[in-house]
């Protein structure tokens, strides 16, 4: 009964993780990171939907009766991919707030913010 | 015989695991990382043969690569590694 | 599980992004166990090099370290604690992992995995359920991307001046000598990479792969050149503006094939038009729709890693003139 | 002959397995950087070539098999080359003497005596 679950509670944890750090650290790099986790706890629990016991990956073969569910994995496949583009622009966008601001540490961002009005 | 051998890397990666996350230089995790990428190209082979499907290698293939690659691009962006810096040197 | 809490305690941002890439490598193992191949074979490709690799030219443009200052730890962690309890309360309710019984099993899935071989002819589910069934969502994602590359192409890009050839010239030369066994061993590499991305692109039908994994190992290729050989020998192979052509081609690509079986009097992106035999068809429309993803992804993929490679040497030389 | 085939394969994955553990040890127990990279360069190789080699003894299917030496041939390849370059941007930097002569912030807040 317990073990039925685990998988999900991997997961949760996992993704509370993800959460905790981008709560919690100040650094933007560090919050990409931690959503980078977040977002593959995401994908972990989708995949782990689609597991059937018994079943094989979903590439039809014979001989074979039961296959895992291909759907969960078609999303995932290209969350990964636009997931990682996402990132590219988040960094990149870190990369110009290091150059406006000096710094890529969210309270120091706000300090200068306040300076300046 | 194959889940012995599954089992043994499985081990193995525990262990580069824990070097990658203590480990005291950059160079360490670095290959910490390169172990752990090489055992996980043979624990995808093996499972491909545990769960009796083995003709997804193409994975594994991938990971060797994606391995070196990585490998490469930690030490050319960890600021040691650079062109700009062999030029110095040079001068 | 315990990487990622590593991941919480590290202060040195190059450590954070090393355990990242084991544990991506670790989550694609775990989809190999769960029989998502193609879901592996993608994290495989993404995760451990291109988000590694972007993440670590970040790093060096935005410094090392982070600062140790921080407000309250302790109303996050409650705030994390509540919310994980809710979650964990919430799977209660979930079916078991791993029952065919759950809802999730019963409804389109099956149709998938029954009457895709009829309809589509292709042995890989995945990929006829991503490029014909679903294939205005796959068009979508590739849209997004293709948006992602412009948008980091608009926030990094940096006007470049000409420089001379011959420094280039003699400062390869130079190289040359520095990294030998790297550099031909990666000449022998590459072209095998590239190969291996083209059989991936192709036999995506059959195996795992597609369109999306090719274009990354493709993009990665490119990216080894680049790191061991300097941007502008990069540069010289592959043109910037060549590249975004590409990557508009590519999704041009993918949505002609809709509009033209649009016009042939079918819904979008139903490829049975395509051929007079509707099996063929669909499977001549996946081959060109993969053909589609794979360009748009590859080009992106090298177009964001260029802006930042170029970005990060134009920040350095503007370093060292201000020095 | 089938057995024969088969008992080999077994015993080659026992050998790689085994290589791969004293590999692991070697990594968390050496004292510097430079055993820790012997003992994995060294390890590495061959017990991935036994691993690799017991599969195919152990699968007689063709096409996994020239999968599986595609896979050799590349460990065989990229291995030694990582550890290369590993190893050579680690004395380039001074790693052993620990000087630390770049003013690059890198290097300075992590070289500490490593025992655990």
């Amino acid at each position: 009964m317990i073990i039925g679950l685990y998988n999900y509670w991997v997961v949760v944890v996992l993704m509370m993780i993800g959460f905790y750090i981008v709560i919690a650290h100040g650094n933007l790099i560090k919050k990409i990171v931690g959503l980078s986790i977040f977002q593959t706890s995401v994908f972990i629990f989708y995949i782990s939907m689609a597991k059937v016991d018994g079943g094989t990956a979903p590439i039809l073969a014979e001989g074979i009766e039961q296959y895992s569910n291909p759907l969960p994995h078609v999303l995932i496949l290209t969350a990964i991919v636009v997931g990682i583009a996402t990132t590219a622009l988040g960094l990149a966008l870190a990369v110009r707030i290091k150059e406006a601001y000096g710094s890529i540490e969210e309270e120091e961002i706000q300090n200068k913010d306040n300076l300046d009005c | 015989m194959l889940i012995a051998a599954t089992l043994a890397i499985l081990v193995v990666m525990i262990m580069a695991t824990i070097r990658a996350v203590m480990g005291p230089t950059l160079y360490d995790r670095v290959l910490a990382v390169n172990m752990f990428g090489t055992k996980t190209v043979l624990l995808i082979s093996l499972l491909g043969f545990v769960m009796g499907r083995p003709e997804f290698l193409d994975i594994a293939i991938v990971y060797a690569l994606i391995n070196f690659i990585s490998v490469i691009g930690v030490l050319r962006y960890s600021g040691h590694f650079t062109l700009k810096q062999t030029e110095d040197q040079e001068k | 599980m315990g990487v990622a809490i590593a991941i919480v305690r590290m202060k040195d941002l190059l450590a954070v992004v090393m355990l990242l890439g084991i544990y991506s490598l670790l989550s694609a193992s775990f989809f190999v166990a769960m029989d998502a191949v193609d879901v592996a074979f993608t994290e495989a490709a993404v995760g451990a090099g291109i988000s590694t690799l972007l993440m670590l030219v970040a790093i060096t443009m935005t410094g090392r370290t982070e600062h140790p200052t921080r407000h309250k730890p302790l109303l996050a962690l409650a705030v994390v604690i509540v919310t994980g309890s809710l979650l964990i309360y919430g799977t209660l309710d979930m079916p078991y992992f791993g029952s065919a019984e759950a809802p999730i099993h019963q409804h389109v899935a099956p149709r998938y995995i029954n009457d895709s071989m009829q309809e589509i002819g292709v042995p890989n589910i995945v990929t006829s359920v991503l490029a014909s069934y679903r294939a205005f969502d796959t068009f979508g994602e590739v849209v997004v991307i293709f948006t992602a590359g412009m948008g980091v192409l608009a926030l990094l890009s940096v006007v470049r001046r000409p420089r001379d050839n011959e420094k280039i010239d003699s400062y390869n030369k130079s190289m040359h000598e520095q990294h030998l066994i790297l550099r031909i061993v990666t000449k022998m590499m590459i072209p095998f990479i590239l190969l291996f991305a083209f059989y991936v692109q192709f036999h995506g039908d059959f195996g795992p792969g597609g369109g999306f994994q090719a274009g990354v190992i493709f993009a990665s290729a490119i990216l080894l050149y680049a790191m061991l050989f300097g941007m502008n020998t990069a540069r010289r192979v592959i043109n910037q503006s060549l590249i975004q052509l590409l990557a508009a081609t590519g999704v041009l690509l993918y949505g002609s094939i809709g509009v033209v079986s649009l016009l042939n009097g079918k819904e979008f992106f139903d490829y049975s038009v395509l051929s007079a035999d509707p099996v063929a068809g669909q499977h001549l429309g996946i081959l060109l729709i993969e053909l589609g993803v794979g360009i748009t992804v590859a080009s992106v993929m090298v177009i964001i890693f260029f802006n930042f490679a170029d970005r990060r040497d134009y920040s350095a030389s503007k370093e060292n003139k201000d020095l | 002959m089938d057995t024969l085939v088969q008992i080999s394969s077994s015993v080659l994955l026992l050998i790689g397995s085994f290589l791969c553990i004293s590999g692991g040890v070697g990594i968390l127990r050496f004292p510097d950087f430079y055993t820790r990279m012997h003992a994995v360069g060294v390890t590495e190789t061959l017990a991935t070539s036994m691993i690799l080699v017991g599969l195919i003894l152990h699968n007689p299917d063709f096409l996994v098999d020239v999968k599986l030496v595609i896979i050799l041939l590349m460990t065989l390849f990229i291995s030694p080359t990582a550890s290369h370059a590993l190893a050579n941007a680690a004395i380039h930097n001074d790693l052993a003497t620990e000087k630390n002569q770049k003013s690059d912030n890198a290097n300075n807040d992590e070289v500490k005596p490593s025992n655990p």
